[in-house]
């Protein structure tokens, strides 16, 4: 090793006192913790492995022995530090690890910038039916469509909250009416839908239809 | 090559008859002789190279003034060691032993007259030296290699887990995509000759929505209850249009029990549930 | 998102002036950059990054336009933050990236108590030839080391990513020609190969009692 282990302060040096009662005896071994070492030992540790760290892995990486309470008080001390940056110290079912905090995950995304998703044709017809003819049922959709709507497509625009059923119509069936909802307009920045693109100018739009194909 | 060859087979008795007794290396099994500390030691050389080396550092020889007669006879010691013990002997060993003995018999004879030609009276050793130099050049480089951190082995690569559980990325749909995906159905269905769509009309076709939306939550609502109080006039309109429109849809119903009095406005579901 | 992002005190945030000159203009681009959620960004991108990031990969994660030396003085700052824990910012061949520290070593391999296995001499001899004198051939390994090179030697360096074939040399037979990669600088935590330990001059090895014996 290239590097010197550099000495901790000996003023953090705690003592810590263990009574490790067993059935037939009871220990008491006072041994001297270094603080300080051992926590960046666990630093090291929760950020190097791969898998969350349990309470008794933690225990092997001290020399001394040391109990569970000064485990977690050594963690929480740790999560403290680390209150204010980019990952969290985090517990899960197998033990502590550190994860990267979720809130920046969409800033994080920008390095391995995935082409964003797309919907299907189908959920753009269903969507833009819904938006200028609504309220819609199911069945006017596909009337316009001329296909079959699949529930998939319906459930695709109501998990997103863009979609939603407002009523029934009065026919057999009662057939669902669906609309669009403010979340769509925010989504898509409108104050009201009047201020989607008029449709008036057939002349474009023929164009515009060749032009916006898949 | 002839001449040396002659010469070679003089001063040398056991190992040339040796370097042509590669098959040896194949004896049966039974004649296997159990390792010992010898056979480690002499595994551990990475080759005839590395074997000189260490005969040269051990006997403190001058590498640059090598006893020829003493090296050989000392390589000659280990490769007779090597081969009674069954060590697989790579036949680099045995080139080696052909080189020395040719470099020791070549300083043996007297050094030709100058001719001019530098090279002709270079020393025989030249080529062995310049070769055991280079070779302990990347041995111990490849030491120094060895001696550095190395990632996984003398220090560990931090492995933050990134918190996936957000990362369900949502497709962003443009207001140019619904437009766009509206006009290839109107071309679609070939509306788009006698169908004029107005801008007004999608104001009515909101509206139409927010007031069954209204109705949605509640029985039955008054039907004055659906104006807002401060919109514009245009937008009284709208709404007025909105309603009759769900009720030639049969969407609403709207009722007055009796004349001036309160109009209620219910959807056609409340109607069915009654 | 879960959690909601906290603001970050204003105080802390800066203006960075950014000049940015193309070959018909120049665009003088004032950018308020949140200094303190950028370098928590940055700090989680490094964290999780599989693979050290350069320069211009943090660049991507803002968005506001910064530049290098902004991104050199977060940087900066953040090894100074992580000066006393268990783990370090280093600089290596392919950019930044955290690493546990060295002298930690020991402690950690308590959890795993199996270490890698150390590379044999004719591996790290032929990665040294490799390093040095590349880019090389087979022959030049075996020229050098007087004996032959074994096909498993060099299929150990190139599983590690530490070695792969560049090219080949324009001689009867056509030999592949190896060199060194990045990830061997990366992994023996170097910049470039001038960092690589200097070789022993000959006159050096002229000496006796500079013997590297086996």
């Amino acid at each position: 090793m290239s590097e010197p282990v550099e000495p901790s302060p000996l003023s953090e040096a705690v003592v810590a006192k263990q009574h490790v009662a067993t059935a037939t005896q009871v220990v008491v071994s006072d041994q001297s913790v270094d603080v300080v070492l051992l926590k960046r030992i666990f630093e090291a540790a929760l950020f190097s492995s791969q898998e969350p760290l349990s309470v008794t892995e933690l225990k092997r990486l001290s020399d001394a022995e040391i109990d569970t309470p000064f485990v977690e008080k050594m963690l929480a001390q740790i999560a403290e530090k680390y209150a204010d940056s980019g990952v969290e110290l985090n517990r899960v079912a197998s033990g502590w690890r550190f994860r990267s905090r979720p809130e920046l995950q969409v800033h994080l995304d920008k390095l391995n910038p995935q082409k964003p998703p797309r919907y299907s044709r189908a959920v753009m017809e269903t969507l833009a039916i819904i938006a200028y003819r609504q309220p819609v049922t199911r069945g006017d959709i596909e009337d316009i469509r001329g296909v079959n709507v699949s529930p998939q497509v319906l459930k695709t625009l109501e998990a997103r909250s863009w979609i939603e059923v407002i009523g029934t119509r009065d026919t057999p069936g009662k057939p669902e009416l669906f609309a669009t909802t403010q979340q769509l307009l925010d989504d898509l920045n409108l104050r009201s839908l009047s201020e989607l693109p008029a449709l008036s100018e057939m002349g474009n739009l023929l164009d515009q239809s060749n032009a916006g194909g898949n | 090559m002839a001449e040396q060859d002659q010469q070679l087979q003089l001063p040398i008795t056991m190992p040339v008859a040796h370097v042509h007794g590669l098959p040896m290396m194949e004896m049966p099994q039974d004649l296997y002789i159990p390792p010992d500390a010898l056979e480690v030691v002499l595994s551990t050389f990475q080759g005839p190279l590395d074997l000189l080396l260490y005969l040269i550092r051990k006997h403190n020889l001058d590498v640059l003034d090598i006893p020829m007669a003493q090296l050989t006879q000392q390589y000659m010691g280990y490769i007779e060691l090597m081969q009674n013990n069954r060590l697989e002997l790579a036949a680099e060993y045995l080139l080696m032993a052909a080189v020395l003995i040719e470099i020791k018999s070549r300083m043996l004879l007297p050094r030709p007259p100058k001719v001019g030609d530098e090279e002709s009276t270079e020393d025989p050793r030249a080529e062995l030296m310049r070769k055991l130099l280079e070779y302990e050049q990347m041995k111990l480089a490849a030491h120094q290699l060895n001696e550095l951190p190395q990632a996984g082995r003398d220090f560990e690569l931090v492995q933050v887990l990134i918190e996936r559980t957000v990362v369900e990325r949502l497709p962003n749909v443009s207001v140019e995509e619904l437009r766009n995906a509206w006009l290839m159905l109107l071309a679609r269905a070939k509306v788009n000759a006698n169908h004029k769509v107005r801008r007004d009309e999608l104001s009515v076709r909101e509206q139409m929505t927010k007031v069954l939306r209204q109705l949605r939550d509640a029985d039955y609502v008054t039907f004055e209850s659906l104006f807002e109080h401060e919109a514009s006039i245009p937008m009284l309109v709208v709404t007025f249009i909105a309603i009759l429109e769900l009720a030639k849809e049969t969407l609403i119903e709207i009722t007055q029990t009796e004349a001036l009095g309160n109009i209620y406005v219910r959807t056609c579901r409340a109607i069915t549930l009654e």
